[in-house]
């Protein structure tokens, strides 16, 4: 259960924890803000889930492709998404990133990278493969990842997705958070005992690899092999992380007295918290505590201001309402694309 | 004897009832035995009935559309449940190649005698892809019934008259409704498919809705009334089958017509209903009919967009008096952006 | 230089043109790369173009079109193929949740150019599920747009309309088009999406059609003539955008409408377009208007069941006859069991 | 590739190969017949494919389902059903099984436990999966079928269907008839290299086996264990047999000259055919050949009889095109109904 690390790694592991406390105190801030009832829909918080998005986006660049679901926010700030502008758009103001029409489930930062969020399961893991069929196409080094509970896994479409990326070897990453539920649903009522995500995926042919979705580090070390092999053009690689939600599955508050899962059960996975054994290990490493300090401390004057942001800006206007219904015409076609470089299959 | 009950305790008794009297009568959908049990509507029925015929299921909405199919093949009679119309779209194959056709196509052998009941979303920004209304959709396929209470005893009597069908219905409730309270009648009834009701009568312009937009068409009616136009409200209760003779002879009286819809409006329910009344005779319409609909776009999420989305009883006032000649400052009909319209009532906060 | 072509070289010419232009198209579905090119209309175009750029696709309707959605917003301008609109039902999830919701609902910052053409079967025993026509479905979707194109010029107008188009597309070819006919100018042009085409002027009664219909109403203006009755005859040629004022236009002048559909009647287009004009002005219409649609029925399989099941041009006949108080004996519209009426000529013999 | 028998089994050869010949010499009627044009539905001939349904359903009785998808003709007659109504329903008749409403595509045979064929790839997969629930939620001792085809697989409700069968222990078989193509697509364009159904579908966790589908007595030695399993209540089973289709996509001809495939890999396979390696067979544990001609001219009275009834049956009429969109009030609730016997999992 213990981090391991090797002389050089303190910096990095420094640099990951910083990332990791930034995601917690983000949802932190917004379970806190919560009950004033003016985030008017739907938030779905990853709080206990940070090490998978930190430990894969830290491989990533913002030319590179990022989709999640409906808890996404950990992905969309760990891939480089503007903070601002995602609380605005919970905060349904003009100035969100999806100009108050999407809210906390439609999260999107083209700058990032990062495509879109949507919060039907399942359904962005295609749009992720075609985002890498495009980069591959157009000749791009771009790498594209899907992001996705395990919940979506039991969607037929996930294995469409996974039949296609390995038939024509694409530069995606499929990212399963494993954290045990669907909404309420243990994993008894949705999948057969021993069932596990990588093995399933394996079916297709394409290179799997499970770990501790827990330790951030693990998840760096898996992600970084796994996103190497694809640079490298040897196809689409599944990792399968095992990780817990802390929270209820939509909303600010903890549900453990609904009795779908047991205090026992959630207590063990905190003991197992990211962030807490990240600083563990930077401890150990001889990490000052001072330092420590200032990096829990460094999100806050950054999260302070995003929240004044938000709650300042204006809201959409009527005007607003029926905008964008349609993309306007095309621009001529771009003779500048690059030639297509993508050999048939 | 009826006693006050919610639309969702209304439906928890109806599916307790239709476990109790027929053993082929299962439960299955996504969080149906969950401690929320569907807003209320499942709960307790697992511990009742048991895990063999209440249960939930993988999220795989079309393969489980099948099962549904071809376990009603095999003599059971299932209800289904989806807490979104939205999720329902991954099995809009099975439920309209398959569910819908089989008795026809099959010359009559095989029949699908199955519920599945679909919540309508709406408020707190549940947006794009929670908040679809395609009642018109499953409308225009035939072979499939499509029901809309829009009370709690006809929550209840629909829903049974429903399991006991054989054939395919696909019900919705409308979220907003799950809290409202009315009378019930106790034990086993039922409340005949495909027969309209004439929740207010009236004898100046029609209101045609259903589901939740009754609720607003009879608060439209009372903002009338003072102004001495009296609204008859028709509740439509099922769109397949469509109560045409009911609403043609309250229009034969009234010589109005407004359509107070839930879908967006293009190709939406109300076009069916105006030609309707327009096929049977156009000169029984003493103005243009109008229909009362969200627009045609997506839902957005923003509330103060919301509000300017879903119309409410102002804009079916406005529609009628536009009808009669007087109208109305749309300034009167734009929300405050700071109004509280994205929930029913000030208990319901949060998302759902 | 305008030459005749059939619809599916027309559609042939646009994809190759499209292709030509725009390095960011590119072609996939089910069969698109194999000898029989969908009914010709993609031949030829993978040996010139490439693998790389025309491709074959698993059967994965549902992932495959989110796979096109993911390769335009990197993008790329997809155009997608389903042999027919009934094996698209799988992935309607990805064309209503997604496609048609994207630009939407992130505020106007994502783009999905992608066209789907969808095949609407008919004829030599396709049956329940092979022949449906859901456009009426697609045109309920706001985001969506929704082309139906009647000749050959069109088809090939109209198709490079859509590639160009920056939103998702749903285009429609009915399969009794294919082998039809027309003169079709050279080179590159487009046809602007909702705007409906007047495709043979009349004052007496406006006859609305779409896609295939179109050939019947003109058969029946036809028909009409001799009875010194002028149909005009109006070819929608997109059904969302809806070209509402060329319908209203027309029927102010004739004052008589009559809607051929391809689709089942109820919920479908016809009621959206008998609506529009009874609410711009119920009195504009001198009689009550029709729908000349299929029954609300699957479609049956048995050619003599199919006879009794798709309208003609006698349908339309009748129909205006009717508004004209002139009947029709019921007799004239049955046709004898043994007439093939389930071929769009002799030449197309075999099932599809 | 030679059949391999021991002392008992040239009755049970035989047997299969009289089911063998039936259909081929009902599918080869049809398509003599065909160009009649009195046959106004599409028609997917199984010619070639003849050994699955035969030897799978050599172990099904008719309380047991089945279900297929376009190409069902093998599977309908094997199954059991009527093929005087078959033959009628292609030929749109009223007294066709399906009263000339469905055609070719659409059989049903309540009588004969074949409880349907629809052409929509994939479709009728998780409704054989549900018909298995049924019978095991009402305590029946049946087992359900379901046929398919290797692009089927390919389709993510197959996934769904298979996660589906096993967390529930369904009594229901999975067969996939793997003949290389879905229409004109080779497996090439459609899946990874070296994909192999059953692999795929073991990833979930069924029992799985594949075999040589022009071999009866292979095809009838794994359905049987397989299917000795399931009603043991061991759970659902997967097979997957190699196979060919010779005859064109749809419809009555030869089509190797469009090119999609190689003459030679047609005769190859045609070298396969399963009927003579069972006559092969049969001629070598001594069968006389005045029994395998008399068992290969048996079904021709029959197939002429049936044609006959067909084409003399009367065509449905006006009053039959609107009847049976909705079926009749429900009886009231059957109390005889046996108790759920099925236990919660
Ligand atoms: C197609 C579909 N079905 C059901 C839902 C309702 N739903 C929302 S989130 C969720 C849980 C999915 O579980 P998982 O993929 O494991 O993600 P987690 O919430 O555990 O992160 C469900 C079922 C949905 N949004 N979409
Ligand atoms: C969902 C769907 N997509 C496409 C089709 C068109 N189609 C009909 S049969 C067929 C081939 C399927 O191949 P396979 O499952 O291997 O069966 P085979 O024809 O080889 O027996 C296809 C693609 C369809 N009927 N349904
Ligand atoms: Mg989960
Ligand atoms: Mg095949």
């Amino acid at each position: 259960m213990n981090l391991t690390m090797s002389e050089s790694e303190p910096a990095l592991l420094l640099r990951l924890y910083r990332e990791l406390v930034r995601l917690r105190v983000v949802e932190e801030r917004i379970a806190e803000l919560y009950p004033e009832q003016d985030m008017r829909c739907p938030v779905h918080l990853s709080i206990g889930q940070e090490a998978v998005p930190v430990g894969v986006c830290a491989h990533l660049g913002p030319a590179d492709y990022a989709l999640s679901g409906h808890r996404s926010h950990g992905h969309y700030l760990a891939k480089g998404g503007d903070l601002r502008a995602m609380l605005a758009e919970i905060y349904g103001r003009a100035t969100g990133c999806s100009r108050g029409k999407g809210g906390s489930m439609h999260l999107v930062d083209l700058e990032a990278g990062f495509l879109g969020a949507t919060p039907i399961v399942g359904s962005t893991i295609p749009i992720a493969v075609g985002a890498a069929l495009g980069a591959a196409m157009r000749g791009e080094p771009r790498l594209s990842v899907a992001f996705f509970g395990e919940g979506a896994t039991e969607e037929g479409v996930f294995h469409e997705s996974l039949n296609f990326a390995t038939l024509k070897r694409l530069p995606v990453l499929f990212v399963c958070e494993n954290n045990l539920y669907s909404v309420y649903s243990p994993l008894e009522v949705r999948q057969p005992p021993g069932r596990s995500v990588r093995d399933l995926a394996a079916g297709h042919g394409l290179a799997t690899a499970s770990g501790d979705g827990n330790d951030v580090l693990a998840v760096y070390r898996l992600a970084g092999e796994a996103i190497a092999r694809i640079r490298r053009g040897e196809g689409p690689a599944l990792l399968e992380f095992a990780t817990y939600r802390w929270r209820e599955h939509c909303g600010p508050n903890y549900d453990n007295q609904l009795g779908y899962r047991t205090e026992a059960e959630f207590r063990q996975w905190q003991a197992r918290c990211p962030l807490s054994r990240a600083r563990a290990a930077l401890e150990a490493a001889g990490v000052s505590a001072a330092e420590l300090e200032a990096a829990e401390l460094a999100p806050r004057a950054e999260v302070d201001a995003a929240v004044a942001y938000a709650k300042a800006s204006p809201y959409p206007n009527a005007a607003d309402l029926a905008s964008d219904l349609y993309a306007a015409a095309a621009p001529a076609p771009n003779p500048e694309l690059p030639p297509h470089s993508w050999p048939a299959p | 004897m009826a006693r006050p009950l919610t639309y969702s305790q209304a439906l928890n008794e109806a599916l307790a009832l239709a476990l109790e009297r027929d053993p082929a009568v299962y439960l299955m959908g996504l969080g149906v035995p969950d401690p929320k049990g569907i807003f209320g509507t499942t709960l307790g029925l697992a511990q009742r009935f048991g895990a063999a015929r209440v249960f939930d299921m993988p999220c795989s909405e079309n393969a489980m559309t099948g099962v549904a199919i071809g376990s009603a093949l095999a003599g059971l009679r299932p209800v289904m449940t989806h807490q979104r119309i939205d999720f329902a779209l991954l099995a809009v194959e099975q439920i309209v190649n398959q569910a819908a056709k089989w008795h026809y196509m099959f010359g009559g052998r095989m029949r699908v005698p199955l519920v599945i009941r679909m919540l309508i979303g709406r408020g707190w920004g549940q947006g794009p892809q929670h908040a679809q209304c395609l009642h018109a959709w499953f409308a225009h396929v035939p072979g499939l019934k499509v029901v809309l209470p829009a009370t709690p005893s006809d929550a209840k009597g629909l829903l049974l008259a429903s399991v006991a069908d054989n054939n395919p219905i696909v019900f919705l409730e409308h979220r907003w409704l799950h809290n409202v309270s009315g009378d019930v009648p106790e034990g086993y009834y039922t409340v005949p498919l495909g027969r309209a009701r004439v929740a207010r009568p009236g004898k100046d312009v029609t209101l045609v809705a259903t589901s939740y937009m009754t609720l607003e068409a009879l608060r439209a009616a009372e903002l009338l009334a003072p102004l001495a136009i009296e609204a008859e409200v028709i509740d439509l209760r099922t769109i397949s089958p469509l109560d045409t003779a009911t609403i043609v002879q309250s229009v034969r009286r009234t010589g109005r017509l407004v359509v107070a819809d839930l879908g967006t409006r293009s190709f939406g329910i109300g076009g069916e209903i105006v030609a309707r009344v327009a096929e049977t005779d156009p000169t029984l319409l003493k103005s243009p009919p109008a229909r009362v609909s969200p627009p045609d776009l997506p839902t957005p999420t923003s509330p103060v967009l919301a509000n300017l989305y879903y119309p409410r009883a102002i804009h079916l006032v406005a529609a009628v008096r536009r009808q009669l000649g007087l109208p109305t400052d749309p300034a009167d009909l734009t929300p405050a952006p700071t109004a509280r319209l994205d929930v029913p009532d000030p208990s319901f906060a949060g998302p759902f």
